[in-house]
């Protein structure tokens, strides 16, 4: 994508800056714990060392799991099964008890791979169950891991269970071991990092909250879970391994099923999207059991109304109470102002010269045909509306047109190529964007975030990059961003990059969606009711905009119920009633047309 | 504006209300006299079905009031307001399909004194003969317009002295169109006053006494439904041209 | 974002001052601290009336000793952790009383699962430990020479079960039945294979879910394969009850053997009849049982009659108590004969015991001998016989 | 053998059936599923030994006050852990909400009545082996709750309010219903339905407060197999669950009798995510 390697091109040195001041400020907090977590072994005993041990091996899952449950949204409760097999494989391993005695550290290692290998298969059902039905079949896995851990004696030691593994000099004093455990949390923490402010961990937050809009960016939700479950089982699995090293012994009875909740509420109270919260959120409910040792008792009460408290008085967790950039109130009487020469430097000038076609779409809902037989040409450069009363098909066919209905017959295509019906995560590569009549935003992303989902098909870097914050992933991260800024400004917004998403006016909103549509460098963009909701002169500089994108080459159908602003700026204009075209034309003909005005007015 | 000496029973003034943060009405300013019939027009997205809402306290508001009867509507719920004779149909003939039409109606009756409750159902049945043949049938056995039917009977159960609804006519046949309408005729001459949302002008115009249009949430226009030139002044309104100079001639 | 690193430092501020002040001299400079003693007490929790009944014992023991000017003038200090028998909180406890309390010996903790955690964490540091649990491999006197056991080992358990079923029921055909728990699996698997060495016939066995509402397929199964005498190893009462009840429906005369959970008073609670209670034989110890004229050993009766009025025995066992008291005496002993709480002193000490005559028994620990309890004392006694925790000897015994 | 299976399968199987219509009930109410549902099961079972053998009340008694504890603590639920986070459904902050709930009342029960299993009074000594009042009672219950059910839903105005509010919220609150009580109202009728199931399985599975997270998942099977909001789907899938549960108990023994379980639960639920009798998933754009 040409037009892309320009933005690229245009990264200048303090753009690149001040990217990496962004990522990293949101890095210094958890780096100062880590400093601090080094420091126990110095002013402390090996009690506080062995606490601080189990703190770090449970964030190195915590963190992990954080991507799924925090970032993706599913609500993995059972996660003690991966924790648990990671035990016991490591173990075995290096106790021998099926192979020859393999060194604790490969052990570990073999074990974080039969992990991602589990979280794999713990983690799919999350792709076709409900959330809730997913959190109880991740609880089933968690009973039957232990359950057969307790069977297969000759193995597994039975309910007697094992002798933990050893881990060799330097590892075999406590504080040895403490650091292997921080490290491998550190590793963890900073894979877990760059995942999240990659578009893989915008895409996961998406999935979350704006599943929709995430398909029609081209995120396709299976892969990237799937990836996920394999960091995430990995790590877990390699959480357990260090475990069973702590407990000394590992017996099926040592895997509770509060370990698992622990994990599953260190993250919710912590925040869901944030990685600081959780950490803290893990550290608290490690350590509180040891200062209130003596209300042993009520431990668990405790914990409980801890979590209510939470839940009822900060939704938001731990997070959202250190979030001070959005306390800061915003300017009240601030305006869009988009930047119609900037759309010059965002859109490159589209090679497409076919049109977008749709010949005889039929499709109805139970008995009612909702679309009618309609045909539908919507040509490069110009502005193509759609109008008609509620319910005369406007908006099913956009869903159709973006691959989320499967017409019963009828077909869409792009210069003859037929759009696979039914499949909306393919319509971003075809270069077809589109906004949605109620804005598809993730609220507690920042605005910037929001408006580099669109670009997320444009990455080059892998998800392995990623995590590893290779080169390519960088570069990918530079570029979004770059294009980000550049869009933001184009529909007047740039002021607002970095302000959570919830927070701005509706009429900002629908600029959002639109930048967001435009970051994927789209030849054709369907607009649902993008005046919807705002004032009229907003209403103005929309068409404005609007006319600016098409003098890119871009094609572009617009679903208004504003005739006066379809009146304004349209090139053609197909007017539907009761799901069949009652007109097409343009403005000025449909104007004057007495059959349009007698429906659309009634009569 | 027509001013009328006696106190309006509904009476709605600067009203501001949406949802979440999209404000749909701007100041809207309508009223409604006892046993009068008010036509409420305008296009798709105009804030009809919002002003409707925010009225029978469906949707919260934030600016402006509501008072109905002499009654401060202002932060109460919808069974309130059904209790002080507001009744909402709601859009979309939303009954409930798998219970009988009795049952709809009972439903409708849910706070009026157990023996009065059977005579509120047959009255209003009485007004649609053809549903209450089927009155022992569930919801789902009834076609499209007789759900209407019965969606509008369910406002008539309490006896409201303020029938709101909206868009009766969406969906149906021109027959049945005029099947309710004609209830909304009758109810007229029963002192009952209703306020109608409608999209089918003519008819809306012909059972009308007054009409108020809505466009982008503001009233853009109000007259008698008698008034000449009315069309062509709706069309404008609604297509937005020159939209002051007749807020400005009103 | 400089509030939450600040928040940490606190934290870990406290977590440092919380170390410092509650760090104490080292044990072998002082002559006239306290003799501390770590207690890891499974106190709530699932079955946790074992370790509420050592309580009992340890501080009825502390007391006396200190009301009697302590050890040397040194008082009896208990510190005790509520680990509610699960391993991590042992692990985080038995750390905290080596490192932070620096205690001198520890008494506990009170069933196996846990203790297989912590005995590892102990012996690294050598800390004297005396626990009552009875997995096998937890006295090891190569690996763990600092740990000694003060109750019977699951080999004398299961020992005295065979025997008693072997030798004095002279049954051939054994049902083993075991819960799906860690102990009940395990113990049940060891039963099986020590009776099939002994030449006899285990003609049926199980793990039963606890939680199962019905044991009548069990039963049925156990019957028609010819059991003479059904073994059960299981903590839960509730799975006890269900069995007696069912044996009582089936008008089936055969008699239960096994682990002492069959005597506890909740079972009392859940047998439909009092009857269904009769033929069953728990693991009872001499020192706690009535002979036939339903006297105890003398010493043990001395032991009740000085504690009557401060402990109450009605709703525990009296060897649970007996056994916190002999934990105490053992640790205050070696501080009153070697002069020093040391650990290696301790352990020394411990190491040249024989028959030292506590109240749950007489203890003979030697350095390759930690199974301190006398296998002769392991007998089996009527579970529905319980009188301030003490039992009847089952029949078949001679006094 | 096979009688015995059969017996206490269809005995346990009925009170699963009974805690799935418990979730059901809260979940048409408010569109939440509650950890809770499965607590009320076994309070049911603790506060009936606690009134009629710890106090010594008649069984009446016992029954009117253990339904109307268990009433109040689900209007409790409605209050603490429902009400607050119905306006962000799509956090599913219920999950944590009502998790937290039950695990105050377990903790409660545990501290405050016994770890340990209690006796549940029997209550008419009635019929021995197969026949004992212990498997026939649930069975009953399940069918008379069942029966009740259909009468409050048919039969009374309050049934129907429900009904509405469960196909239409926001078509029964413009209609003037007073949703909010009509919710306070369900959970407490979940509470009781709960509580009855508990009390009537308290002979099988006694007082025991381990029964509570048991039932929350084995009470749940039948909602996600059976489909969510069908009672009668929980009904057939829940006696099905119970016997499959103790057939597996005794063909494969107790260790892998929860795997099985488990193990069909997760199979089935891919095979059908909406269940027998379950809604298909609605359209999201």
């Amino acid at each position: 994508m040409s037009g892309v390697s320009d933005a690229v091109e245009r990264v200048s040195t303090n753009d690149v800056r001040e990217r990496l001041r962004n990522a990293s400020a949101s890095m210094v907090p958890l780096v100062a714990i880590f400093v601090v977590a080094l420091a126990v072994p110095v002013f402390s005993n090996d009690y506080w060392v062995l606490i601080a041990s189990r703190t770090a091996i449970y964030w190195l899952l915590v963190g992990a799991l954080n991507l799924v449950v925090g970032f993706a949204g599913q609500l993995a409760i059972g996660y003690v099964a991966i924790l648990t097999l990671g035990a016991y494989v490591t173990t075995i391993l290096s106790a021998g008890n099926v192979s020859p005695p393999v060194p604790p550290v490969i052990a570990l290692a073999i074990a974080g791979v039969a992990g991602s290998v589990f979280g794999v298969i713990v983690g799919l059902p999350a792709l076709r169950l409900r959330t809730f039905y997913f959190a109880i079949s991740t609880f089933g896995f968690a009973t039957i891991v232990t359950q057969i851990a307790l069977a297969w004696q000759s193995v597994t030691g039975g309910g007697i269970g094992l002798p933990g593994p050893e881990f060799p000099a330097p590892f075999d004093t406590r504080s040895g071991f403490y650091f292997l455990c921080l490290g491998c949390a550190a590793v963890c923490t900073w894979m877990t990092a760059n995942v999240a402010h990659s578009r893989f961990g915008r895409a996961l937050v998406a999935i979350r909250d704006a599943e929709v809009a995430a398909e029609a960016a081209g995120i396709s939700k299976a892969k990237l879970l799937v990836m996920v479950f394999v960091f995430t089982g990995a790590a877990a699995a390699m959480a357990g391994g260090l475990f069973a090293s702590l407990q000394t012994y590992i017996t099926p009875d040592a895997f509770t099923f509060d370990l698992s909740i622990l994990f599953f509420i260190s993250i919710l109270i912590g925040g869901r999207g944030s990685i600081l919260g959780p950490m803290l959120g893990t550290i608290i409910l490690t350590l509180l059991p040891e200062f209130a040792a003596p209300l042993a008792a009520w431990s668990t009460f405790l914990y409980a109304c801890l979590l209510l408290g939470v839940v009822l008085a900060v939704p938001g967790g731990i997070a959202a109470l250190l979030d001070f950039r959005n306390r800061k109130p915003l300017d009240q009487h601030r305006a869009i102002v988009p930047r119609a020469d900037v759309i010059s430097e965002v859109l490159r000038p589209s090679q497409m010269k076919e049109s977008l076609t749709l010949s005889d779409i039929v499709l109805s809902f139970g008995g009612v045909r909702a679309v009618d037989g309609v045909d539908l040409d919507i040509r490069p450069a110009q502005i193509h509306g759609l109008i008609g009363p509620n319910g005369s098909g406007k908006t099913t066919i956009l869903n159709i047109i973006s691959g989320y209905y499967r017409p019963q017959s009828g077909e869409v295509t792009v210069g003859g190529e037929t759009l696979p019906a039914g499949r909306p995560a393919t319509r971003a590569a075809l270069g077809i964007a589109r906004t949605f009549q109620t804005p598809r935003i993730i609220g507690e992303a920042s605005v910037i975030e929001n408006v580099m989902i669109g670009g997320t098909i444009n990455g080059c870097g892998t998800f392995a990059e990623a995590l590893l914050m290779l080169p390519r992933g960088r570069r990918d991260e530079a570029m979004l961003r770059q294009m980000g800024l550049l869009v933001l400004r184009s529909v007047g917004l740039d002021s607002l990059a970095d302000v959570r998403a919830d927070r701005l006016q509706h009429s900002e909103l629908r600029f959002v969606e639109i930048a967001r549509a435009l970051m994927s460098q789209p030849a054709f963009i369907l607009l649902d009711e993008p005046a919807a909701g705002l004032a009229p002169d907003e209403i103005r500089r929309l068409g404005e905009l609007i006319r600016e994108i098409v003098r890119r080459g871009v094609g572009v159908l617009l679903v208004e119920h504003h005739a006066d602003l379809i009146f304004d700026i349209c090139h053609q204009v197909t007017v539907l009633n009761l799901g069949r075209v009652l007109a097409a034309g343009t403005p000025a003909e449909i104007r004057v047309h007495k059959e349009v005005v007698s429906a659309y007015l009634g009569g | 504006m027509r001013i009328s000496a006696a106190e309006p029973l509904l009476d709605v003034r600067g009203l501001n209300s949406g949802y979440g943060k999209i404000v749909v009405l701007h100041g809207v300013d309508i009223n409604v006299h006892k046993g009068e019939v008010v036509a409420l027009l305008g296009p798709n997205g105009a804030g009809k079905t919002t002003l409707l809402r925010a009225i029978s306290g469906l949707l919260p508001w934030n600016a402006g009031s509501v008072h109905f009867g002499g009654r401060d509507l202002s932060g109460v719920g919808p069974r309130e307001s059904a209790r002080a004779g507001l009744a909402h149909v709601i859009e979309g003939h939303r009954i409930f399909t798998q219970q009988s039409v009795t049952d709809n109606l009972l439903l409708a009756a849910y706070d009026v004194s157990q023996h009065e409750r059977m005579v509120r159902v047959e009255e209003a049945l009485s007004y649609f003969p053809e549903i209450a043949a089927k009155r022992r049938e569930p919801g789902s056995s009834l076609s499209g317009g007789q759900q209407q039917m019965l969606a509008v009977a369910q406002g008539l159960v309490r006896r409201p002295k303020l029938l709101m609804l909206d868009e009766p006519s969406a969906g149906l046949s021109p027959v049945l169109v005029d099947r309710v309408l004609t209830v909304v005729a009758r109810l007229r001459e029963t002192g009952t006053a209703v306020l109608l949302v409608e999209q089918l002008i003519e008819k809306a115009l012909a059972v009308a006494d007054r009409v108020y249009a809505l466009a982008r949430g503001t009233v853009v226009l109000e007259a008698g439904a008698a008034e000449v030139g009315l069309a062509g002044r709706l069309e404008n309104a609604y297509f937005g041209t020159r939209v002051t100079e007749f807020s400005a001639a009103m | 974002m400089a509030v939450p690193r600040r928040q940490f430092i606190a934290s870990g501020a406290a977590a440092v001052t919380a170390a410092a002040t509650l760090s104490f001299p080292r044990p072998a400079v002082a002559q006239s601290e306290p003799i501390r003693i770590g207690w890891l007490a499974a106190m709530t929790g699932a079955s946790s009336a074992p370790a509420i009944g050592f309580d009992r014992g340890v501080q009825y023991a502390a007391s006396m000793i200190n009301a009697a000017g302590g050890v040397k003038g040194r008082k009896i200090e208990v510190l005790t952790r509520d680990t509610q028998g699960d391993p991590t909180k042992a692990v985080n406890a038995t750390q905290e009383m080596i490192s932070q309390l620096k205690v001198h010996a520890i008494w506990g903790p009170t069933n196996s699962g846990e203790s297989l955690a912590v005995t590892p964490i102990m012996a690294r540091s050598n800390m004297p430990n005396i626990h009552p649990c009875v997995v096998t491999s937890l006295i090891d006197t190569k690996k763990y020479p600092n740990a000694f056991r003060t109750a019977p080992s699951l080999g004398q358990w299961d020992a005295a079960v065979r025997g008693y079923c072997l030798n004095i029921l002279k049954t051939k055909k054994i049902a083993v039945i075991g819960d799906t728990t860690g102990f009940g699996a395990t113990a049940a698997n060891f039963s099986v294979d020590a009776f099939k060495k002994d030449g006899a016939d285990v003609v049926y066995a199980a793990n039963i879910d606890y939680n199962q509402p019905d044991m009548t397929p069990d039963m049925v199964r156990a019957r028609d394969a010819g059991a003479q005498v059904i073994v059960v190893w299981s903590t839960s009462t509730g799975m006890d009850a269900r069995l007696f009840n069912t044996r009582g429906a089936m008008k089936w005369d055969v008699p239960f053997v096994g682990h002492s959970s069959m005597s506890s008073g909740d079972v009392a609670n859940l047998i439909d009849k009092r009857e269904y209670w009769n033929k069953v034989y728990v693991i009872g110890y001499r020192s706690c049982s009535f002979d036939a004229a339903g006297k105890l050993p003398p010493r043990s009766q001395q032991f009740v009659d000085s504690i009557k009025g401060k402990v109450t025995l009605s709703d525990n066992l009296l060897w649970w108590v007996a056994g916190g008291v002999d934990a105490v005496n053992l640790v205050a002993k070696a501080v009153e004969i070697t002069g020093s709480s040391a650990s290696a002193d301790i352990i020394k000490y411990w190491n040249s015991l024989n028959k030292f005559p506590g109240y749950f028994g007489d203890y003979t620990f030697s350095p390759d001998q930690h199974n301190g309890y006398p296998t002769d004392d392991v007998v089996m006694s009527e579970a529905s016989s319980a009188k301030d925790g003490a039992f009847s000897l089952a029949p078949g015994y001679k006094a | 053998m096979i009688g015995s299976i059969l017996a206490s399968g269809l005995a346990v199987g009925a009170v699963y059936a009974l805690i799935g219509v418990t979730y059901n009930t809260m979940f048409s109410a408010s569109r939440v599923i509650s950890f809770t549902a499965g607590m009320l099961g076994m309070l049911g079972g603790v506060f009936g030994s606690l009134f009629i053998l710890r106090l010594g009340l008649p069984v009446p008694v016992g029954f009117v006050l253990t339904m109307g504890c268990c009433a109040l603590v689900g209007v409790i639920t409605e209050f603490v852990a429902v009400r607050p986070v119905l306006k962000s459904l799509d956090q599913h902050l219920y999950v944590l909400s009502t998790l937290a709930l039950s695990l105050m009342i377990q903790q409660l029960v545990a501290t405050e009545w016994s770890t340990e299993p209690q006796r549940f009074p029997r209550l008419f000594d009635i019929g021995s082996g197969l026949l004992d009042e212990k498997f026939w009672l649930p069975i009953v219950a399940c069918a008379v709750g069942m029966g009740a059910l259909d009468l409050l839903y048919r039969h009374t105005l309050v049934g129907k309010a429900f009904l509405a509010i469960a196909e239409d919220n926001f078509a029964a609150r413009a209609l003037g219903l007073p949703e909010r009580n009509l919710r306070i109202a369900s959970y407490a009728l979940a509470a009781i339905i709960g509580a009855f199931a508990g009390f009537a399985g308290g002979e099988l599975l006694l007082a025991f407060v381990a029964n509570g997270a048991l039932l929350n998942f084995y009470g749940f099977v039948p909602v996600a197999l059976g489909g969510l909001g069908s009672n009668r789907g929980a009904v057939v899938a829940g006696l099905a669950l119970g016997i499959y549960q103790q057939a597996a108990n005794f063909v494969v023994g107790g260790i892998f009798a929860s795997v099985a379980v488990f193990a069909i639960f997760i199979i089935l639920l891919l095979a059908a995510p909406q269940g027998l009798f379950g809604a298909p998933a609605v359209r999201r754009v």
